[in-house]
Order: structure tokens, then sequence, then C-alpha cells
């Protein structure tokens, strides 16, 4: 393969005068399963966002596909293969979890305005469709059940799967998972795991997380990345990533500590 | 959505109480009025010269020996309204006739609603030439803007000898425009010059900005056909201003509310109305004696007495029908030769207009002055 | 509505029904007084008016003062339109002529839609309700300054074309449409961008797009009820048109429940009703009117009507 | 040019008046994030109470003397403050929890409320009222130039008023709580901040300022009628969100923007009946380069 799926060549934001991502240099291969790492404000999700086209890059650049995205809207880089889940999930509380499903499945539906309207068999048959593959994803989530309640009314731990539901409604190549194991206890934790592996190798598609639990990183990543201030200070093996002395600093020069999970 | 639109809507229906209200003795009359809203103080004063003239006629015994039941209904001053309670007092109350209103665009908005109905309507004080425009029902006991207009014009430039003026118009209301309009037209045509044309929003308090651009176009005079409430701000400010030629206007001009607002600035200023409250005809003081004592003693102005008027109207032409049959009326309506209203006599012409003389008066020691009449 | 897959099947005939009898009831509108008649198509203009702000202010999210406006380009251009083309045309032509007038109004308010539409994506809240109502004023004094629709002192004449039919048929339509449209996988968008314009956004969900076809159908139907209430009124005036009126329809809106059909639907007949039941209160209608309005919104905060809370907005 | 210079100071003088009505708008707003429709209406019973107070101040001082005025508007000012605490007690306390939409509307309902209540022929009245005299009135003539002194007493009492709030809310604790309320109502009340006497005095504080505008505007134009606060609130409220909702100096400064545009919008002949629509013309374009106002903050959100 000629491109990497995701490619950042020095790429740096800044907000007035700080400095949030600097020079941020980074590769993701297609089916890969990747780690982003870092003490808090360290620029994690700052990057995502900046992947995703809610940012836009200060300097450097990044190529999806080989292609840039500067200036690319949010919604078109979905098109294009990314899609992602929210540290402070975001939901879209007062659909239901289906159609919470059913709205990230617009992207790829045949049938647009007029066919709503016209309410033709076509666009019966597209929308069993739809909703037929909306459930077997709620059902890989054990969600099914829970179709037709207020998405703001599921407990915590089934909003942050409903969340990555809907980033993979969206037929991504690359799926970017912002704290998806946090507030989840170690059931549901050991639980997401298996999850996402199976969906990564299911959907053949890279998955580049963020995450605090270093359990959830070093048992399912292949890769880590690790930023602090900002700045990359490692990217290897979970087995070199740990044994970095610079990243051992960063987490205070004490051992990689597990986080207490933070509430909502 | 059937169910959800049609059931509520008929359980709505039964809501309203469907029966018409059966006749009963009295002749039903209707009135629509701006009671509140933004028109409200001229409703008012032209719904208490009609309360006046209904109570008065009850006191004498009624109409056709029946009493009159006057049903008012008010309008808010907003456009959409009007033709609900016109439309409820015909085809719900069973109003024979109907009167209202000061506004022309309400009474336009009446008129086509009378007119189907074929339900006589007479509008006080509505000017605007169109109204009557609507239909043979329709009727009013005002002159209308284009006669006002001329009376206007050629009083400034005969008697005030201005050549050049300012025409300072509310632009949001529809009397004011086609008074503004005909006063060009006739001002033009007597050989003078309008040397300025501003508007402005009736209900605005700060017009300065147009007194200002008006001073320096240097007129002899400043037509300004608005209401009073308007108009004595208009006046203060144009003092304020050191703005010193005559303004002039027309029969929205009138009330004490014009002087009680704009004391001294309103000064010397001339308007044309339908009646000078200060005629010795016993008519006029017989009103004028009756509505203070009604209306703990506030002056009446000119809505009040054309509110008065068409009620009294209205009554003569049913005792000249004999009947409360609403085409009888109608008829009687339109035959009416040599009125004797308190705003002067009334003929009614082939468009149903009102054919009457206007006077003049200017503001002078804090009181309203006859100057003149002009015969149409 | 109902829920989602029976709506689905059932959707176009309950249209076709809904139109029929419209159209039959209307055939016996002789039967009713006048009065009432003309009420209950005043209920019927709301009803369409009040649901098409809903797809703006309700579904999408947005916050819209500027309804009057899209109504009075509606209303105006379609008074303007029969009233040029309808001596020229034998009566049984009139229905076609009101129907196409109708829909050039509809049009050219959906024109002023986009125009609006446009400058809502950059911003947010009051200062979105800012930008509509300011682009309705302008309209108002445009309309007041313009002599060929009367200007200041109305346009008067037009032929009363507007019926009982005409408006439930037009009403049930504009339920469809809103419906059907938010009722699909497609416009489960409008929701989401409501929601979380962001997470819309990184879903697929192009903002954009459906902030102004939210704003160009809203205005379409404003337009459509505007020429509705032209040709039943048979009087227009600039002043009918100012914020007040849009305010009046965002209460119908609120009252019902942002997003909720079956409530605003429910809402705009109560709003319309209410004042025309308190006429027999004469002097404190209006007093009364304005303290229900305080205590409904007090008992029904979410809205007259949040069942079917789960099916989200429908 | 003397034109041009007279506009610019009728500008000023309506757009101090649009300012200090805005300054009520925009604090309530800062606090409590909504729009109080009825502010308009407070202002409107502020010039009523002055109205209905002078003849009584006049038996004790004589009017128009400046500490006549003086004493009727701080009266009025009271009275006001108490209505402005009452309407929050009874209409907007109990929805303190609900959207913001919900009390939107509630607050439409009062000012009807008002609006039509003042109407009825019981209370106020329908009809205008000719306003007292409050001050002696004078007119300075500076060459071709007009002052009048109401106009400077308007824009004298906005300068001040504007530099009061910004004292009481930058360096008093009063300030410090409200500022805290408006930024997280839950962490302030946490904080032992008493959020119902803040909101109160908000209120109040707000509506003495809505009274000493209604005063200042029925000087100016002394007609007072129920409705009389609809088109200047309008306005205010429209200066409120141009300077950026919530920020004092915005609204002074919106307020000046929107009196000058209607004033020479206004003075040109074949353009004054256009004048609202270039004036919210304008404030379109205004609000298109600068979505939140002129001096508010554009916010990002948090992703």
């Amino acid at each position: 393969m000629s491109h990497p799926l995701l490619k950042l060549d020095h790429a740096t934001i800044r907000f007035g005068g700080l400095t949030a991502v600097s020079k941020f240099n980074l590769e993701v291969q297609p089916c890969e399963l990747i780690g982003l790492i870092g003490p808090n404000g360290a620029g994690k999700t700052t990057a995502f966002n900046m992947i995703t086209g809610v940012y836009q890059a200060t300097e450097g650049t990044i190529h999806l596909n080989g292609r840039c995205i500067a200036g690319v809207k949010p919604h078109e880089l979905t098109s294009q293969g990314i899609s992602r889940t929210f540290q402070n999930i975001r939901l879209f509380g007062s659909l239901s979890v289906i159609d919470n499903v059913r709205a990230a499945m617009q992207l790829h539906c045949k049938h647009g305005m007029s066919a709503s309207l016209w309410r033709g068999a076509r666009f019966k048959a597209h929308e069993k469709e739809v909703e037929n593959r909306a459930l077997e994803l709620l059902d890989i989530f054990k969600l099914a059940d829970t179709r037709d309640e207020e998405a703001k009314s599921l407990p915590y731990g089934d909003q942050r799967r409903l969340e990555i539901v809907r980033a993979l409604a969206t037929k991504p190549k690359l799926l970017l998972l912002d704290e998806p194991a946090a507030g989840m206890n170690p059931t549901e934790k050991e639980e997401l795991m298996h999850l996402i592996r199976f969906i990564k190798d299911k959907f053949q598609i890279a998955v580049m997380l963020v995450e605090h639990d270093m359990t959830v990183v070093m048992g399912i990543c292949e890769r880590i990345a690790v930023l602090e201030y900002g700045v990359k200070i490692a990217e290897g093996t979970p087995d070199q990533i740990q044994r970095d002395p610079k990243v051992i600093a960063a987490y205070l020069g004490t051992e990689v500590q597990k986080e207490a999970p933070i509430d909502a | 959505m059937l169910r959800r639109t049609l059931l509520p809507l008929a359980a709505a229906s039964l809501l309203l109480p469907a029966c018409n209200k059966s006749g009963g003795d009295g002749i039903i009359i209707g009135e629509f009025a701006s009671l509140t809203g933004k028109e409200a103080t001229f409703g008012t004063s032209s719904h208490e010269g009609t309360l006046l003239a209904v109570e008065t006629l009850n006191a004498a015994g009624g109409v056709l020996g029946k009493k009159i039941d006057l049903l008012t209904e008010d309008n808010q001053s907003k456009a959409g309204e009007t033709s609900n309670v016109v439309n409820k007092l015909i085809s719900k109350d069973g109003a024979v006739a109907i009167l209202g209103e000061v506004a022309s665009s309400r009474s336009l908005e009446a008129a086509p609603i009378c007119q189907q109905n074929g339900i006589p309507m007479v509008s006080p004080a509505s000017t605007n030439p169109k109204v009557t425009e609507t239909g043979d029902c329709i009727f009013r006991v005002c002159f209308i803007d284009p006669f006002q207009g001329t009376v206007m014009a050629n009083f400034v430039t005969n008697t005030l000898k201005a050549k050049k003026v300012a025409v300072f118009t509310d632009v949001k209301s529809d009397y004011s425009k086609g008074l503004a309009k005909f006063f060009k037209e006739g001002f033009i045509k007597a050989g003078g010059q309008v040397v300025a044309e501003l508007d402005f929003n009736g209900g605005d308090k700060d017009f300065k900005a147009q007194l200002t651009a008006i001073k320096s176009a240097a007129p002899d005079a400043v037509f300004v056909p608005g209401y009073y409430t308007d108009v004595a701000l208009i006046a203060i400010q144009a003092k304020q201003l050191g703005l010193s030629v005559p303004l002039c206007g027309g029969d929205g001009w009138e009330s004490q509310t014009l002087l009680d607002i704009g004391k001294d600035a309103v000064e010397g200023h001339y308007f044309s109305t339908h009646y000078a409250s200060d005629s010795s005809a016993p008519g006029v003081q017989a009103f004028v004696a009756a509505y203070k004592k009604r209306f703990n003693g506030k002056m009446p102005d000119a809505m009040a007495a054309l509110g008065y008027d068409s009620a009294m109207f209205l009554a003569d032409a049913i005792k000249r029908a004999g009947s409360t049959d609403s085409k009888a009326i109608r008829d009687a309506l339109a035959a009416t030769k040599d009125y004797e209203a308190v705003t002067g006599k009334i003929a009614i012409n082939a468009q149903r207009d009102a054919v009457k003389s206007a006077v003049i008066l200017q503001v002078k020691d804090g009181k309203f002055k006859y100057l003149e009449t002009v015969a149409p | 509505m109902s829920s989602s897959p029976a709506f689905l099947n059932g959707a176009k005939r309950w249209l076709l029904v809904g139109i029929v009898l419209a159209a039959v009831v209307s055939m016996f509108s002789g039967q009713f007084n006048r009065y009432h008649l003309g009420v209950i198509v005043d209920i019927g203009i709301n009803i369409i008016l009040a649901v098409s702000l809903n797809l703006i202010n309700g579904h999408t999210g947005q916050f819209s003062l500027g309804h009057a406006g899209f109504m009075a380009v509606g209303g105006y251009t379609a008074a303007k339109i029969s009233l040029v083309v309808s001596p020229m045309l034998p009566p049984a032509l009139q229905p076609l002529l009101f129907l196409g007038a109708l829909i050039a109004g509809g049009l050219l308010a959906a024109l002023a839609g986009f125009g609006v539409g446009v400058p809502s994506l950059r911003l947010k809240g009051d200062y979105l309700a800012i930008v509509t109502l300011g682009f309705g004023e302008i309209i108002r004094v445009i309309v007041q300054n313009m002599e060929a629709v009367g200007a200041a002192s109305g346009l008067k004449g037009i032929p009363k074309y507007t019926t009982l039919g005409w408006t439930f048929g037009l009403a049930a339509v504009t339920i469809y449409f809103v419906t059907s449209l938010v009722n699909s996988t497609y416009g489960r968008g409008f929701i989401a961008v409501s929601d979380d314009e962001v997470a819309a956004s990184s879903m697929g969900i192009n903002p954009v797009r459906y902030k102004v076809t939210a704003f160009v159908t809203g205005a379409f139907f404003a337009g459509i009820a505007g020429g509705l209430y032209a040709h039943h009124k048979q009087f227009l005036s600039p002043t009918g048109f100012d914020f007040l009126k849009s305010i009046d329809i965002v209460v119908m809106v609120i009252l019902g429940g942002m997003g909720r059909t079956a409530g605003v639907v429910v809402a705009a007949i109560l709003l319309t009703l209410l004042p025309e039941v308190l006429r027999q209160f004469s002097e404190y209608r209006m007093i009364i009117y304005s303290l229900l309005i305080i205590i409904l919104m007090m008992a029904r905060p979410q809205g007259l009507f949040t069942w079917n809370r789960k099916k989200g907005a429908a | 040019m003397d034109w041009l210079l007279q506009q610019l100071i009728n500008g000023l003088a309506l757009g101090s008046i649009y300012a200090l009505i805005a300054l009520g708008y925009t604090m309530v707003y800062g606090v409590l994030r909504f729009i109080n429709f009825a502010h308009a209406d407070v202002l409107m019973l502020g010039a009523y109470a002055a109205y209905f107070v002078a003849p009584a101040v006049s038996s004790v001082v004589p009017l128009p003397s400046l500490t006549g005025a003086i004493l009727v508007s701080l009266i009025s000012v009271i009275i006001c403050a108490g209505i402005g605490i009452l309407i929050e007690f009874l209409a907007y306390r109990p929805l303190r929890k609900r959207p913001r939409l919900t009390v939107l509307i509630t607050a439409i309902g009062v000012s009807l409320f008002i609006e039509f209540t003042c109407q009825h022929s019981a209370v106020f009245g329908a009809d205008t009222k000719p306003f007292p005299k409050l001050l002696p009135e004078h007119d300075f003539h500076l060459g071709k130039l007009v002052v009048s002194s109401n106009d400077l007493v308007v824009v004298v009492t906005t300068l001040l008023l504007l530099a009061g709030l910004w004292f009481i809310v930058q360096r008093t604790k009063m300030g410090t709580a409200m500022r805290a309320v408006s930024h997280n109502q839950q962490a302030a009340a946490l904080m032992g901040i008493n959020i119902n006497r803040i909101i109160s005095f908000t209120f109040g504080l707000g509506s003495a300022l809505a009274a000493i505008a209604g005063i200042l505007y029925a000087m100016k134009a002394p007609g007072i009628d129920p409705l009389m606060g609809v088109q200047p609130g309008l306005r205010a409220f429209i200066a409120a969100v141009l300077g950026g909702i919530g920020n004092l100096p915005g609204a002074a400064l919106g307020g000046l923007i929107l009196g000058l545009l209607e004033t020479f919008a206004g003075g040109i002949s074949g353009l004054s009946n256009y004048r609202d629509g270039i004036a919210f013309g304008i404030l379109i374009l205004i609000l298109l380069f600068k979505p939140a106002g002129l001096l508010g903050k554009a916010t990002v959100e948090k992703v």
C-alpha cells in the first residue's frame, strides 16, 4: 500500500499563545489498533479534534488516504472514512437508541428528502434495511433490547457503547475512540476490550483510542504514542512504552498508574 | 394525523357557544373598535361617543319603540382580528348594522364581510377613500382625505401664503399617507413647492432626525398629517430645534391631549377637522355638555363626536326605514340628505361618502380656536 | 405521532383521507355560521404556521422570530397574483389560479427562507433570533413602502378563495410533509443537528444543509399559510405581519412542546380558540388570556403534550 | 456640516436612551441567561409611577426642580424594584430549573398581562396621558446647533449608571456573587451563595434601571401610555444583542450605534421611510461579521 491510512506530519495547533499540540508526527496503517496516551491536558483530545476536522491544524499537514484534509469539514471527513466518539459523551439525547444509529447511517443512505416524502415501496425497503443494519450493530454491543429508549436515559456504560455503535454506523475506515472505558467497571472494561478487537477484525478498520486506563490500552493496542504537553515523547509497542523512562517520568516518575474512573 | 387534526377541531367547535343569540326585543347593533393596542386612545374616544349616543337614544325610548342593543367588540388594533369580530357580530349575535372604526385599514378588513352579508356598515372616522369602494353597504359620516387634503393645501397657500412646505408623514398609517398625498397634489396644483418629504413611524418618540432635515430645507410651513399623540411630541421637538414655522395637519390632531402634552409648543399651529367644539350651534353645545357629564368632565375630541354621529346617523336611518331590516336600513342610509350631525350637515353621495364641510382651527391660548369653515 | 412503523405504512393513506375529508366537510361549510367558519379557518392557518415553524425551531433547534415575514411574502405574492389574473379567467379555472398563486407565494417565501437560512449558519440562540426578527421587520418595511401592493393602506379586494377544504387539505399536507420528512433516516438528521451539532457533523451529517432545508421548507409553508390568510381575510395590511405575529406562532410551538407535531397542532388550536372563547369576558379577555399562558407554562413546562417521549421528536 | 453635527447630537441622545434600557436587559440576561420581556413593561410602570407620584411630591417640593425630580424618581424606582422582585418571585422562580424557552414564553405572558391590565379603564386606561415636567428645561444653542437639557440629562445619567453598574458587578461582594451565579448556579449555591437573594437583587436592580429609563424617556417625550415600552424595549433588546448580550459596555455601545443608525437613516429625505429596514439591515451585517455581538466573546465549544 502506497499511503498510510492517516498521516500526521508536524501537525501543530495553537490557541492564542498556547501550543496545544506541537509537531505531531504519526502514521496509522489500515486495520491497526493504536493507542494515544498521556497525562491530563497533554493534547490527546485536541489531536482527535484536529484529525476529525473540528479544529484546523495551525501548521503541518494531515493526510487521510494520501489526501490532505486541510479545510475539509468534519462531515466530509466522515464520508471519507473517519468516525469518532467523544470524551464527554455527545449522543443525540432526544432520539431513541436506534434512531441515534439511524441518524449516523444517513450518510450511506440511498434515499434522501424526496423519497422520505414519497414513501414508496423502495423507500420502505431501504428503511427496513437501515433498521436491520442498525439492529445488527446494536446487537453486537448488546443494546438491541434498548432500541426504543431515549438515548439520554441509558446507563452511563451503555451510552459509551452506543456512541461506538453510532460511530461504526458511518462505516468508517478509521475509528477514533475518546476514553471509551471511562466510567466502566472492570467487567465492562473486559467486555469492551473484546468488543474493540472484534469490531476491528469484523469490519476491517483501524482503531485509534485515547484512554487513561492502562489495562485497556496495554491490553489491546498494537502500538502506542505518548503525548506530554502537546509533544510526542514516545511511540512503540506496549512493552517498549512501559519501559520508556520518559513515559515513566511523565507519569510523575511513578509506575504507570491506574486512574480511578472519573465520573460523569 | 387526521385524527389529530380533526377530532380536537370538532371538540373545539362544540366549545364555542353554537346558537345565535335570539334577537330579543332590542335592535342589535354591532360596534368594532380598537379599545386596546396601539390605537386604543382613538378607538376609546370614538367608542365613548357611540356609547353616549346609544344611551341618549335609549333614554328617549329607543328607536321604532325598541331599545338599541349595542354590542362592542375590541380588535386590539390588530390586523386579522377585525374580520373575526365582525363575523361574530353579524353571524353569531345577529347585528342588523355595524359601526366602526377609526383606522381605515381595519375598516377595510371589515367592509367585505359586511358587504357579503348585506349588512350596512357606518364608519365614524375612516377617511381613506378606498373604504367605501368595497360595496354599496359601506358608509361613513366623515369627509374623505382628498377633500381634507385640498382644504389644507388651499389654506396653506392662500391664508398662510406659504410657497415652500415640508411634508412629514406617518409611514405606518394609511390615513397619514393618504392625507399627505392629497395635500401634496393640491399644494403643487396651487403653485407651491414641496421642499422636503420625511417619514416617521407612528408611536416613535424621537423625531429630531427628521425635524433637523426639515429645518435645513427651510420651509415656510410643515404639513404633519399625524395623530395628536405623535404631533404633540413633534411640536415639542420642533420647538427645541428652533424650527419655528407653522405646523399644519388634519383631523387626527383634534384632542385635548394635544394641548395637554404639547402645551406651549403647539401654540399657533393649524389643522382641519370636522367641527369646532366652541361652535355656538345648539347641537354641538348639547353634545359637549352631555359628553362631559357622562365621562367625568372630559372634553370630547373629533373621534368622540364622529363616534356619536355615526350612531345617531344610523339610528336616524333606521327611523326613516321604519324597519330593522338590513336592506331597508341600507337604502335609508343611502338616501340621506341634509342630516344635521354634531360635526355638520351630512349628505350621502353616490360613493356613500359623507359630503360635508370642514373647519379649520388654530391652537390659541391653550384652546382650539375656530378660524373658518370650508364647504365642499 | 403513533409508533414509527405503523405510521410509515399508513402515512400516505392518512394524508389522502385527510384531504378528502377536508374537501367533504368543505362542501357542507354552508351549514356553519360564518363566524365559526372563519375561526376554524384561522385554526387551520395557524396549524400550518405552527407546524412549519416547528420544523425550524423545534426539530432543527434553531430560533426563528421571522415567521410572520415569510407569511407576509407568501400572502402578498399570492394575493397580488390572484388580483391581477383572476379577472382574466373564467370561474372554472379560479381554483387552479388559487393553487398556482399559493405555490408561487410559497416559493417566494422559500427563497426568503433561503436568505435567512444562510446567515443562520453562523449564528446561534439569541443572535439568530435577532437576525430572523430583523429579516421579518425588513420584509414588513419593504411591503409598507411598495405601492404595487397597497403600501401602508393595505391590499384590498382579494378574492375569497380560501375555504375549509383548502385550509385543512393544506394543513394535512403540511403535517404530512413535516412528519414524513422527520420520520425517516434522512430526517433524523434534523433532530441530530438540534441535539448536538458537533456530534452530528462528526457522524457525517451536514448541519448547513439541514438548517437551510429547514428554513426553506418552513418558509415555504409559512408562505402557503400567508396565501390562505390573504384569501381568507380578503385584506392585507403590513402591520399584521410585525414581530408580535411571529411571537404568537413561537408561543404555539413552545407551548405545544418543541418538536412534537401533535402537541404543536393542539396548541395552535387552543391558542386560536382561547381568545375567541374569552370574548364573553369582553374587557377582561386579554388579561385572562395572558394569565392562562403563564399558568399553562407553569403547569406544563415541557409543552402541553409530553407523552411519546421515547420516540423522540415526531 | 451643521446638519451632520446636529444629527450626531440627535443620534447620541436617542442612542443613550436605548443604551440605558439595554443595560437592564443585559444585566438580567448576564445573570439568568434569559431575556426578560417584561423589562419594557416595567419601564412603562416606572413612567406611570412618576406620573402618579409627581402631584404628591409637588405639594412638598415644588416641581419642576432637581430635588423634586430626584425625589419622584427615587420613589418610582423603589416601587418598580419591588414590582420586579415580585414578578421574579411569582412568575420566574417556579420555573428556575426549566428550559430557557419555557421561561421566555412566561416572560411574554407576563409582558402581555401587564400591558393588558394597564390598558383596562379601571387601571391606567389605554389613552395617552401628559407627563408632568419634573426638571426645568432649557435648550442650549451653540451656533446653529441645539442641545436640549433633557438630552444632556439622559447622556449623563446613562454614563453614571453604566459606571455604577460596572462597579457593582466588578467590585462589590454582591457583584462577585452575581457573576458566580451567572457562571454556574449550582456551583455558586455549593459555595454558600444564596441564589434566590442574588436573583431577587438582580431583578430589583434591573427594574430600578427600567424605572429610571422610563422616567427619562417620558421626560423626553411627555406623552405616556401603557404600550410606551414596547417599541424602545425592542430596540434596547436589539442593542443589547448587538453589543454582545450579557456585556454591560456592549449594551451601551449597541444602544449608541442603533440610535445613530436610526437618526442618520431617518434624517434623509427618501430614506426615512425605510429607516427601520436600514437599521435592521446594518445590524444583521454587523452580526454576520461578529456572530457574538460587538463586545461579546465568541465561546468556543469544548469538544
